[in-house]
């Protein structure tokens, strides 16, 4: 391990730095904003660290790490989304009546393994990245547990994906197991024509029922249908900056890893898998929509609308397999990153208008929101927009790109699908968004109760910035993702 | 001077927008001044134009103001074409259009929306004469839909009452049908011939088609069905009789003396189209022929004065196409002409009557007013008289070469001519049963009633009156536009014949003197039996015509309408949102909460998909 | 650069009008009308342009390389006419909307000017992508405005306004991606660029299946049965304004597409479809005047005889001769105005008795009869008399279509009966009658005022003109409907010939 | 010596994950159900040395290793959080936590 590993490593240690840091600043003396600060800090340095380093940094650190633009590219992805939801959060803990400074620690060392995961090419560095996300967000999912006022779901939510996740972590392991079976090596590889004569019995079945178990406990993670029912709880018992890191970084993690090892395993070689894939695609579209249709706890939605995104992105992921180009691999970091955005800027604005004791997750709390603070209205209306795949925002740059991996490998039954899902999901985000435009009601606007934070509002403001520009003009943006894309 | 000819519907346009724009605001004098006088300007400009033109007797004069619209092959103008033919009726519009007009300032002066009455005659003038003068199809359609809206609006008149605003829509809906017919017609003129200008479509015609050949047959097929429409002939006849509801000098300007003769005007314009469809131009000859005789029936059981007139004239206008259909486009023109005279006389007397008797219809109400109304009565008496035909008054003349080309045409000529004289025989009685009815007997009315004829009104009388008597002395120069298969010149028909001719009308109005007059024959025994009785109901009834179509296209369309207000489509997507949502609730049951399910769910997925991976 | 200018404008124009409202409510709407007056005089500047060239202006910038996606505007005749319609309209709109938007006029104004742009786009985009992007950004802002200030039952018809056209622009873009793919295997790189992808020969099934993502997503736009249910709906909420540029506008982008993509790009596809496009176009006419005839809410009478107007220009387009396409050129710009003003005097009708259900209403002639005569114009219009623009528009269209399908051309002539039969009713329903006021206040029922005269004027004296001189807008779109029709050569004398 | 064929020690992997699973479903005890996500991690790690012994690896004892270290962490968290609903609700049955749903 030599110092230039050690130097292409530095996002990821910068920000294990900063959890010790964290960790000790605590021990001395316990200050919220000092905590918030430093683990924001570390962040934020990590991504500008990973950003800098994305300019021709590409080597494989030990067998686990593979540290090259793209990886890069979703560190700084995942940093920032971090380094957003700490802020976010400082808010929201603010008037906790319990200890609020270990909610940074966990959230960072979340933080690590989604960095992690994102660079891991092997099954070691994956479970060792996945676990350790998985680990810091029971806690962060439970973490209100003692306060009075929301007591009573975070212990439920975080219960639930405590049990639920060991058993897609079992899932992914066995499954990983197999394959190491097959092909005596725990690095990513090519998984198709093992069936050497000096291996007797092995056939591609176990293969196929490995590739099944993995991805099933990955679709799991990424609450993909029919792996999806633990989604709404999950994101409704647990506190929003948590829920957002669930939904955005968790996700991105776990994507980027299927990403990479479907690409590499060659898994879709088999007619089987593809079918499955496709069978997970579109029920989970309709699943997430349909389920989406009539709910009104805002954070359900959301839960739900993201299994639909899931469901989209793994067209591309199944088109990558049919096409020649790197098209489809382009849709999948762009989808992923509009994503992060669209979904950091929904939940950032519920945060932004909710607090620990009381959580606006009723979209009547957001009735006339439009006329009583336009711009934070405005923002969430983009964000909601975005998610909907309207024009002018990135959100349909990201369906573009979806559509065009579609047409290029003419999966035409799974963009049909697409096609009804979201119109289906028009009629969710836009009834937030008529519920916006109503008349102030003067009963819903009392209750909110937030001590709104200068920070937070920048942080909307640039995500904001973020969907506009890069839907309007995402031509630089465009120009990384298909040098990097090449990466996989 | 002949370029001047677009001034012709100029002024009346003018007076149109002008009496528009301000709205009512002008006193009444002034109105009228515009009004009339717009009219009276272009019937000047018309007649020195018609002497000009006779006098250097050129064929025919065109002036283009300007190119329409020119699209592709396509492009028709704002083109007037002057020759015999619209001669006539750009004359007869003005002229009776003049009289009228001074006619109805004396006559609407106590009615509140009078500059309304005026813009709206003028704009019927003015679309008029682009009719008549047109020299493009397009253009003639152009006129022609605009008198249709003319005509609804001033049926329609006295809005308050629901009952003229239905007879408006009536008339102008049933024309309409016939206008879409002819419009169809048009298109397939151009589709077949690639012009629309009549005169070269006409020539286009008989170079490429050959007699009796379909195309013909269908070109003149549908552009009857825009002159029966128009000229109230079966089978579109039915609104006529109900447009009555308008103020009486429209009826007897619109209904009477020109937008009803638009029809006649048309096949006679394209006369040669028909030649090159001999059956429908029998065709246009039997639709008179009955057309004349069923109206002829149902005038003789009317009891309102402005109906019976109605009637005469839908049965008038069917001597007119028994005229066209055999052959005799002069003479047909002649009775169109004549009969505009001593129409528009009886239908302005009628007005007098009207007025003078407060708003009374009803013939049987009135009698004996030939002291109080002596102008009416007068005008009444020679209308009548040229109605009926009698020898010397202008109507005889007309209607004579009518019947006497019938007679001479070979084939079913001896029956239409047998009808048109059976006809003539109902017009006597109809038309003296009025007169004796209205004006003789003991005076069944209420009230000593003063005759109100200023000037204004006795003026336009008088001169009808002379028209009406001498107006057949007048020879019409359309020879050289009817030049083939025209038989204006000497009949031979032997003087038998002339004598049937002559006595039929006669006898008609003897047998009217009989029943209404002497009291010799009563109605009361001609109408004990029931047979007798629902016949006249019939009859009286328009021969049920109304009834039918009421059955056969309107309840059908109210009904369709009725039964899909709310649109089937809309309801189809509403079907759709309902199942979407039922999917949603459906779905939402798998939501339980409880955790032991979620786990279960996972591991069925779990079997779902190894199973499909491995079974596939 | 100046169709930019022209679109920029708007975009900022919309932005300041939202702005103005902070320092005084009545500044939003005094600002939208300068900059869509100076958008109008900006727009006579293309006129300038030498008429021989089909494109008069065309402009073309680099946007997305990596998909060959170009930012690029063009105009030709057809283009100019319907960008001063939406001028023409922009202000018309603004008057309505004058005094009766009274609350929110800033975000209202906004909305307003953005639709208008968006608009813009949609009729110079020559790039399909930036085509489609235009075409959904200027349903945004109008969702706003019948979300916002619609009526009673707003929400509703919003929400079915954005499905219905999103749902059908998923289509269309599925087909532009397959079609720029096709592109992609013939020529070996991307392109949406109008002019690259008319190159490309598709044909078979697979140019139909592309060509009905458009034709659907146009038509549902048009609106023509079976897509047109979201219209009533869409009208008869919307507030006066919106239904505006609604009926006068946007309706009209779906004509501009079919004639500029739909047709062209497929040809032998839309000769095959001809048939059966015909056909909706007629059952649009026949089957909405007869649904129209049926409604009691004026507005959805007159949104309903809106969707049998625009089958005539279905049926034009799809007669793909020169007499039919002007005609639907004719008809799209009569029935902007004519359609426009019908809405406007419902509207106007609404806000001085607060009701659309013409039961309640009876003999206004005697009460309010300069409304009454103006609405009896635009009535008499609608019905096609001779004289007025839309009888131009339909007379040619169907003479066009006469040529090309005889059975269908002649079934639809029976929309001009029709036609009559619902206006004149709506006029004997209304205006005619004894004048009674049983179920409403007609405390504020008062004849037009001086400024709905002077934009009911306007749009009386543009109908005569296209009804007695259509020349001046026949001129202007012939030549680039010309090249249009020898684009597709082949398939103009295959209609001819069918 | 003759070795156990591989299939027989994935197959038996495969049972003792099964059984862990059956075990989550149907055990309505948090305690018992965290046993049984105890026996699921274990079985794979089973999987692993089986397949390490096909290879004569190390990896694979080393994955069994850290998959010990992780469900004791599993464990950990799993088991606060016990105390916690026990505190809460003075019950360890699974059921009631099912507060939310739809």
């Amino acid at each position: 391990m030599t110092f230039a590993d050690l130097l292409s490593l530095a996002p990821l240690l910068i920000v294990t730095a900063t959890a010790v840091v964290a960790m000790l600043l605590v021990g001395i003396l316990r200050n919220y904003a000092a905590t918030a600060m430093v683990s924001i800090a570390g962040l934020f340095i990590a991504t500008i660290a990973a950003a800098m380093m994305m300019e021709g940094t590409n080597q494989q650190i030990t067998p686990l790490l593979i540290i090259d633009q793209y990886s890069l590219f979703f560190t700084v992805v995942v940093c920032a989304a971090a380094m957003f939801i700490a802020i976010f959060s400082y808010s929201y803990f603010l008037n906790l009546d319990d200890d609020r400074e270990e909610f940074y620690l966990l959230l960072v060392v979340a933080t690590i393994g989604a960095i992690v995961m994102v660079s891991s090419n092997h099954f070691v560095s994956t479970i060792l990245g996945l676990e350790t996300l998985s680990m810091a967000l029971y806690g962060m999912v439970a973490y209100p547990l003692h306060s009075k006022e929301s007591a009573k779901y975070p212990l439920e939510a975080s219960v639930k994906y405590l049990v639920l996740s060991a058993v897609a972590s079992g899932l992914i392991l066995f499954g990983m197991a197999l394959i190491y079976a097959q092909t005596g090596t725990m690095a990513f590889t090519n998984v198709t024509n093992l069936v050497a004569p000096s291996t007797e019995g092995l056939s591609d079945n176990y293969t196929i029922i490995a590739l099944l178990l993995i991805s099933a406990g990955m679709a799991f993670k990424l609450s993909l249908a029919p792996f999806h029912i633990w989604t709404p709880d999950v994101y409704e018992g647990a506190p929003l900056p948590a829920t957002a890191f669930l939904a955005t970084i968790g996700k991105t993690g776990m994507f980027v890893v299927l990403l990479r090892y479907v690409e590499i395993s060659n898994a879709l070689e088999f007619s089987s898998v593809v079918t499955v894939f496709s069978f997970i695609a579109i029920l989970s579209i309709l699943a997430g929509n349909l389920l989406a249709l009539l709910q009104d706890n805002l954070k359900r939605i959301l839960a739900y609308s993201s299994v639909a995104h899931m469901g989209y992105l793994l067209i591309a992921i199944i088109a990558s397999y049919f096409a020649v180009g790197t098209i489809s691999i382009e849709a999948v970091t762009f989808y992923l990153l509009a994503y992060v955005i669209m979904s950091l800027g929904a939940f950032g604005v519920a945060s932004v208008a909710s607090s620990s004791e009381n959580e606006l997750d009723s979209i009547n709390d957001y009735q006339g929101l439009f006329w009583r603070n336009p711009w934070i209205a405005a923002v969430f209306t983009g964000m909601l927009l975005s998610l909907a795949g309207i024009p002018l925002t990135v959100g349909f740059i990201g369906k573009f790109y979806i559509f065009l991996a579609g047409v290029e490998s003419s999966l035409f039954a799974l963009l049909i699908v697409l096609v009804l899902g979201s119109g289906i999901g028009l009629y969710y985000y836009l009834r937030i968004v008529y519920r916006m435009l109503l008349p102030v009601d003067d009963a819903v606007s009392a209750s909110n109760t937030s001590t709104h934070i200068f920070g937070s509002y920048v942080v909307l403001a640039i995500l904001f910035l973020l969907l506009i520009v890069l839907g309007v003009y995402p031509a630089p943006i465009m120009a990384i993702i298909e040098t990097i894309s090449a990466f996989i | 001077m002949l370029d001047l000819i677009w001034l012709l519907p100029t002024f009346p346009l003018l007076g149109f927008l002008s009496l528009v724009l301000t709205g009512g605001s002008l006193p009444k004098k002034i109105v009228a001044v515009i009004g009339a006088g717009s009219i009276g300007l272009s019937f000047l400009v018309a007649a020195i134009i018609a002497a000009q033109f006779l006098a250097n007797g050129e064929a025919h004069f065109i002036k283009e103001v300007w190119v329409w619209m020119s699209v592709g092959s396509f492009s028709p103008g704002f083109t007037f074409y002057l020759d015999g033919l619209s001669l006539v009726m750009m004359l007869v519009i003005t002229g009776i259009g003049f009289l009228i007009h001074l006619y109805s300032a004396g006559f609407m002066l106590d009615d509140p929306s009078y500059s309304r009455f005026f813009s709206y005659m003028n704009l019927f003038v003015a679309s008029m004469l682009m009719l008549v003068l047109a020299d493009n199809l397009v253009l003639l359609y152009l006129g022609w839909e605009g008198v249709g809206l003319c005509s609804y609006l001033l049926i329609g008149f006295w809005y308050e009452n629901p009952a003229n605003g239905y007879a408006a829509r009536k008339a102008f809906v049933t024309t309409r049908v016939g206008d879409t017919s002819m419009a169809v017609g048009l298109f397939l003129l151009f589709a077949q011939l690639g012009t629309l200008n009549i005169q070269d479509m006409l020539h286009a015609a008989e170079a490429q088609w050959a007699i009796g050949s379909g195309l013909a047959v269908a070109a003149s097929l549908l552009l009857l069905g825009g002159a029966v429409g128009k000229s109230a002939q079966l089978p579109l006849q039915t609104w006529l009789p109900d447009a009555m509801a308008g103020p009486t000098p429209i009826s007897a300007l619109i209904h009477a003396a020109t937008m009803v003769t638009a029809g006649v005007y048309l096949i006679a314009r394209t006369h040669v189209l028909f030649e090159l469809a001999p059956n429908v131009q029998l065709l246009v000859a039997w639709i008179g022929l009955v057309t004349l005789l069923m109206a002829g029936f149902t005038a003789m059981t009317q009891h309102d004065i402005k109906r019976i007139l109605a009637y005469s004239t839908v049965s008038q206008i069917g001597y007119m196409f028994l005229g066209l259909g055999v052959g005799a486009y002069s003479a047909s023109i002649f009775h169109l002409m004549t009969h505009a005279f001593f129409k528009a006389l009886l239908f302005l007397a009628a007005g007098t009557v009207i007025l003078s008797l407060h708003h009374e219809h009803d013939i049987f109400r009135m009698g004996g007013k030939r002291k109080q109304l002596p102008v009416a009565f007068a005008s009444f008496l020679i209308g009548s008289l040229a109605l009926a035909a009698f020898p010397g008054t202008s109507g005889f003349f007309s209607k004579d070469e009518i019947l006497l080309a019938a007679l001479e045409m070979e084939g079913p000529g001896l029956i239409l001519w047998i009808g048109g004289v059976i006809g003539a025989f109902f017009t006597g009685i109809y038309s003296f049963r009025l007169v004796f009815v209205v004006f003789f007997g003991e005076s069944k009315a209420h009230h000593e009633d003063k005759e109100v004829a200023g000037f204004s009104m006795a003026g336009p009388l008088i001169l009808l009156m002379i028209l009406s008597v001498f107006g057949g002395l007048i020879t019409i120069p359309v020879q050289e536009v009817f030049n083939h298969g025209d038989v204006h010149e000497e009949h031979h028909v032997s003087a038998f014949m002339h004598g049937i001719m002559i006595a039929v009308p006669l006898l008609g109005i003897g047998v009217s003197y009989l029943f209404y007059m002497s009291r010799a024959l009563s109605i009361e025994n001609l109408m004990a039996s029931s047979m007798a009785k629902s016949l006249h109901k019939f009859w009286f009834s328009g021969w049920g015509m109304d009834r039918l179509y009421q059955i056969l296209f309107v309840n059908p369309f109210l009904f369709l309408a009725r039964v899909n207000r709310a649109d089937l489509v809309d309801r189809f997507y509403e079907l759709l949102v309902q199942l979407t949502r039922i999917a949603h609730k459906m779905v939402a049951q798998t939501q339980t909460g409880q955790l032991r399910w979620y786990a279960l769910s996972i591991a069925a997925g779990l079997i779902v998909i190894v199973s499909l991976g491995v079974l596939l | 650069m100046i169709l930019v200018i022209l679109i920029a404008v708007l975009f900022v124009g919309g932005l300041l009008a939202w702005a103005s409202e902070r320092i005084n409510p009545e500044y939003p709407r005094i600002i939208s009308l300068l900059i869509v007056l100076l958008d109008i005089v900006l727009m006579f500047s293309l006129l300038g342009g030498d008429s021989s060239a089909t494109w008069l202006v065309d402009l073309q910038t680099d946007w997305l390389p990596r998909f060959g996606i170009s930012f690029h505007l063009a105009a030709d005749g057809l283009t100019v006419l319907l960008l001063l319609l939406t001028g023409f309209l922009g202000v018309i709109a603004i008057g309505s909307a004058w005094g009766e938007i009274t609350e929110r006029t800033g975000f209202f104004y906004f909305n307003l000017l953005w639709t208008l742009a968006g608009v813009l786009g949609v009729f110079t985009a020559l790039d399909l992508f930036l085509f489609f992007f235009f075409w959904e950004v200027m349903l945004i802002p109008m969702y706003f405005i019948i979300a916002i200030w619609g009526h009673e039952n707003k929400n509703y018809a919003a929400m079915k306004f954005f499905i219905f056209t999103q749902v059908t622009g998923m289509l269309m873009l599925v087909s532009i991606l397959m079609l720029a793919y096709s592109h992609y295997g013939q020529f070996g790189v991307f392109s949406f660029d109008y002019f690259d992808l008319l190159k490309v020969n598709t044909s078979g099934p697979l140019e139909m299946v592309i060509m009905l993502g458009f034709f659907i997503a146009f038509t549902t736009k048009l609106p023509s049965f079976p897509f047109h249910s979201w219209l009533p709906d869409a009208h008869s909420q919307a507030p006066t304004a919106g239904s505006v540029i609604l009926a006068g506008v946007l309706l009209k982008t779906g004509a501009y597409g079919l004639i500029r993509f739909a047709v062209p790009l497929f040809p032998e596809a839309s000769m095959q479809f001809a048939p059966i496009a015909m056909t909706l176009g007629a059952i649009s006419i026949l089957y909405c005047a007869k649904v129209a005839f049926a409604q009691t809410d004026i507005k959805r009478l007159i949104a309903y005889t809106s969707v049998s107007h625009m089958g005539f220009v279905l049926l034009g387009i799809y007669a793909w001769n020169e007499e039919a396409l002007q005609g639907a050129v004719m008809t799209m710009l009569a029935h902007g105005l004519s359609a426009a003003a019908l809405f406007m005097l419902a509207g106007g009708l609404q806000h001085r008795i607060h009701t659309r259900d013409m039961s309640n209403m009876s003999g206004f002639w005697a009460k309010v009869p300069k409304m009454s005569a103006v609405a009896l114009f635009f009535s008499v219009a609608a019905l096609g008399m001779p004289g007025l623009g839309n009888f131009i528009g339909e007379f040619l269209v169907l003479l066009g279509a006469f040529k090309a399908n005889i059975t269908i051309t002649v079934i639809s002539s029976f929309g001009l009966i029709f036609a009559s039969v619902y206006s004149l009713w709506v006029i004997q329903k209304v205006f005619h009658g004894e004048y009674r006021n049983i179920d409403f206040d007609d405390s504020h029922l008062y004849d037009l005022n001086r400024r709905e005269l002077i934009y009911f004027g306007l749009m009386m004296v543009g109908l005569i003109w296209m009804g007695m001189y259509p020349q001046s807008f026949l001129d202007l779109s012939q030549g680039a409907l010309e090249g249009i029709l020898a684009s597709s050569q082949i398939v103009a004398t295959a209609a001819v010939t069918k | 010596m003759q070795s156990i064929p591989i299939e027989h020690g994935l197959i038996l992997a495969g049972i003792l994950f099964s059984l862990g699973l059956i075990g989550v479903l149907t055990r309505r005890n948090v305690v018992f159900v965290l046993m049984s996500l105890e026996i699921m991690l274990n079985a794979s790690g089973l999987a692993f040395i089986v397949a390490a012994s096909r290879w004569g690896h190390a990896e694979g004892q080393i994955m069994f290793l850290m998959i010990l270290t992780l469900a004791a962490a599993e464990v950990a968290v799993g088991l606060g959080l016990i105390i916690q609903m026990y505190r809460r609700f003075n019950t360890v049955d699974i059921n009631v936590l099912s507060k939310m749903k739809g």
